[in-house]
């Protein structure tokens, strides 16, 4: 009964998913959003300002920096974590 | 259905959401969050797709390559790590419970500590 | 030179502190909690510093990096911010104050210093998500967040607390998952991460994609409420709050909580036009889910015997107050909310730590056993007391600030059922929290107690967090008068005139 | 017998990897996964064990506390923090190995970090699970 539940609420939101997902914007379409000035700056001016090639380094570690940092955060409280929970 | 890989990454979303919620067994709903997670970042990728677009390394500035937006690229790298990070200290808990209670069934550990009280 | 880069040095200082804590190693036990100590008390001082700043230019502004905001990561501090992060700093300092001394009596020795350096991690981590205005940085400090509170409950490796610590990590990956999916929809039809930009572009993506608007709305709002436990979604924290050490269940349930519902309050005020959730369902489920939440956080509480995790479903029912405030969508009720934010975040800390103390000395956890313990041990009872009756709403003291302005909303918003929920459920905080006051002060012991030294760090935070409560109780126009500007800039901005 | 060429393959990884794919993180991993296969093939000693744990834990916190350095550095040459070119770091000329800046520095120090906390990671899940067998 409750599989049979579960199942029926996945579908509805599903097909409500399915109903957003046909009002996206089109996959791979030059003209989205998505693909605006921004992403164009980054890859037109990478080069000059950052000194690289590859656009995803510079973005990571220069333009958007401090989430790597926080990324880094993520590591150490990780491992902080879990040897604090296994050593305990 | 050009937008077949959005409702693809929706339906993962979907899956590992339910084994999250559903399943009792900790390796499980371990494994559901990873599904969850790599379906939002294949999304992320999906968005930042472009038609013929090259990977955004840049070698020749005026050769006209279409490149993909680097951007959602650089924002899976980070949430890929957050994402492992999260994964390793789930396991290490569990298997700490493991250890305690040697089983990785929620319900069972629940009703094992209901027998103790 | 300090004061220009003052933002991201206030996120910096507890973080630098933390790495230097994992260098020194688990022998430096010592050391680890001064370095913990020096580096709250510096992020403090600054973070008063950012409040100053604030109030005398009205919003501070940094780029992370020297980028501008489409390309970089900005941080923004205005008037609502910077009283939360201002709480934040300050009630996780007086928490370490509180721990500093308790501590090793509490936390197995081997893992103090990895304690030390997850409390500063998780205190950069709601610093950064208050300040942060990108919605990509804020998810990775969620996730920080997440991570190092869970690790924080699990500490100690007791088999309840880390069953607790798992299923709040696999709740709270749930939630940020969740946001993260709203964050790339919001992203897919904006193109921007920043808070800013995506609000200046939604009116537009709206006429386009209004579907994938709506669910991203909807997807941060369910996964933000899994994080906050507003009412169906509370299933983890009784049990992670109610096993934590005594000093993380202070600061998840003071803290924690309370930092996604700045996300929220961000997300509404900076991103979504009020006007443009008016005509959305949001505010009757809000306000149901919330309603749900106070009585039934209060009812769950009268029954638990464990005084823990009475608290800790007393924090279900206080979260359901805060988002009564912000569902009302009247200038009033927000400010009441946003106060009830700091004064619960205050009340509740001053709770755990003084129930933590009487248990730590009576050995006892069960509320009928800490009858007469208020001759024995008159601090910890007394701040107890004082933070139930801020609870309950007696008029002197905060608590009773936060609740008038909520009741006020109410009135304003023209939406008279929930002053009787208010009314009812400030009745119900009194059934719960009364006896054991009543019990503590003049009812004789039930167990005998030797009697033993308050730690010095302990009296100070405790006498500390009474002088706020009563403070922010007398003195309440102080706080008010320093979030109204912003709180009537939202309104005012978006249509107003309620 | 394949560990000194995984190695050599992720210090190429991390070194070159603002100039080609790659970068400090999958770097870090393919270093990280050459000392994971060493124990894989070998299983775990517990001397050689000690002995890496203690040192990952430095370089961890080190790797973390490099990149706020780095960051710091930015505002004392009087540009906001995290600053590359405009705190005027030279940028060299592109696809070279050091060009862009603090970026290869910033690289080196996430691709150390990761290597050592995966290395940590696994060592010690593995650890606790042969304890108990």
């Amino acid at each position: 009964m409750k599989t049979i539940l579960e199942v029926v609420t996945l579908v509805l939101i599903g097909v409500l998913l399915v109903m957003v997902v046909r009002e996206m914007p089109t996959f791979g379409d030059p003209t989205n959003p998505v693909h605006n000035e921004v992403s164009e700056f980054y890859l037109d001016n990478t080069q000059e300002e950052a000194g690289v090639q590859n656009v995803v380094a510079a973005i990571i570690t220069d333009y958007r920096g401090f989430d790597t940092l926080g990324e880094l955060t993520v590591l150490l409280t990780a491992i902080a974590g879990l040897l604090a929970v296994l050593r305990s | 259905m050009d937008n077949l890989f959005y409702a693809m990454a929706f339906i993962l979303f979907l899956t590992g959401f339910w084994i999250m919620l559903s399943h009792s067994n900790l390796i499980k709903k371990i494994i559901g969050m990873n599904v969850m997670e790599s379906a939002i970042f294949l999304f992320l990728v999906a968005i930042g797709y472009v038609k013929e677009g090259s990977a955004p390394i840049i070698t020749d500035a005026s050769s006209g390559i279409t490149h993909v937006n680097p951007l959602p690229s650089a924002l899976i790298l980070t949430g890929i790590v957050v994402s492992v990070s999260v994964t390793a200290f789930a396991l290490g808990l569990v298997v700490k419970l493991y250890q305690h209670y040697g089983t990785m069934d929620v319900d069972e550990i629940t009703r094992m500590r209901s027998e103790e009280l | 030179m300090i004061i220009a880069h003052i933002m991201p040095l206030t996120i910096l200082l507890p973080l630098v502190g933390a790495y230097l804590i994992l260098l020194f190693g688990s022998k430096a036990r010592n050391l680890a909690r001064n370095i913990a100590l020096i580096a709250s008390v510096a992020t403090f001082v600054m973070a008063c510093m950012i409040t100053y700043l604030v109030s005398r230019d009205g919003k501070l502004v940094y780029y992370l990096g020297g980028w501008a905001p489409p390309l970089g990561i900005e941080l923004v501090a205005d008037g609502i911010t910077a009283f939360l992060m201002m709480t934040f700093a300050g009630v996780g300092l007086t928490v370490l104050i509180f721990a500093y001394d308790i501590l090793a009596g509490e936390i197995k020795e081997k893992v103090i210093t990895r304690y030390y350096a997850l409390y500063l991690v998780l205190l950069a981590s709601l610093l950064g998500i208050v300040l942060s205005n990108d919605f990509f940085n804020m998810y990775v400090f969620l996730e920080i967040s997440s991570i190092a509170a869970a690790a924080l409950v699990a500490v100690n490796g007791d088999k309840l607390a880390m069953e607790a610590s798992i299923k709040y990590l696999i709740m709270s990956t749930l939630g940020s998952g969740t946001v993260l999916m709203g964050i790339a929809g919001l992203y897919m039809v904006t193109g921007y991460l920043n808070l800013g930009f995506i609000a200046a572009r939604l009116p537009d993506a709206f006429a386009t994609y209004p579907l994938t608007v709506l669910m991203t709305l909807a997807m941060l709002v369910v996964g933000i409420a899994v994080k906050a436990a507003l009412f169906p979604l509370h299933v983890w924290l009784p049990d992670a709050h109610g096993s934590a050490p005594t000093s993380s269940s202070a600061i998840l349930s003071g803290l924690v909580v309370k930092v996604y519902i700045a996300v929220l309050l961000k997300l509404l005020y900076r991103v979504f036009p009020l006007d443009f959730v008016r005509t959305l369902p949001l505010q009757g489920s809000l306000l149901v889910m919330a309603t749900l939440g106070i009585f039934i956080g209060s009812i769950m509480a009268i029954r638990q015997k464990d005084i823990k995790k009475m608290l800790a479903y007393s924090t279900v029912a206080q979260i359901g107050y805060v988002f009564l405030g912000i569902g009302l969508f009247s200038e009033k009720a927000m400010t009441g909310a946003i106060l009830h934010v700091f004064n619960h975040a205050v009340m509740k800390s001053m709770l755990f730590l003084s129930a933590g103390l009487l248990i730590k000395y009576s050995g006892r956890r069960t509320i009928t056993d800490l009858a007469g313990l208020g001759r024995t041990y008159p601090l910890p009872m007394i701040a107890f007391s004082v933070g139930a009756l801020s609870m309950v709403g007696v008029p002197p003291l905060s608590g009773f600030i936060s609740k008038w302005y909520l009741g006020l909303g109410a009135l304003e918003a023209d939406q008279m059922p929930f002053l009787l929920v208010l009314l009812i459920s400030s009745l119900l905080n009194g059934f719960y929290y009364m006896p054991i006051v009543i019990a503590g002060f003049f009812r004789k012991e039930t167990v005998e107690i030797q009697k033993q030294n308050v730690p010095f760090g302990a009296q100070v935070s405790l006498i500390i967090l009474i002088a706020a409560t009563f403070f922010f109780g007398l003195f309440s126009n102080v706080a008010v008068d320093y979030i109204t500007p912003t709180v009537r800039g939202l309104f005012g901005l978006f249509g107003g005139g309620i | 017998m394949m560990i000194p060429y995984l190695q050599l393959y992720g210090l190429y990884i991390i070194l070159y990897g603002h100039n080609s794919p790659g970068g400090g993180f999958a770097g870090g991993t393919i270093i990280a996964s050459s000392l994971i296969l060493y124990v894989l093939a070998f299983g775990l000693k517990n001397e050689e064990l000690r002995l890496s744990s203690s040192v990952a834990r430095v370089i961890e916190s080190c790797g973390a506390l490099a990149y706020v350095a780095i960051g710091l550095a930015g505002i004392v040459l009087g540009a906001n923090f995290l600053s590359n070119n405009s705190a005027g770091f030279p940028l060299g000329i592109p696809g070279r190995i050091f060009s862009g800046g603090t970026i290869v520095l910033l690289t080196v120090a996430i691709g150390l970090k990761v290597a050592s906390t995966m290395i940590t990671l696994f060592t010690n899940i593995a650890e606790k699970e042969g304890e108990e067998e």
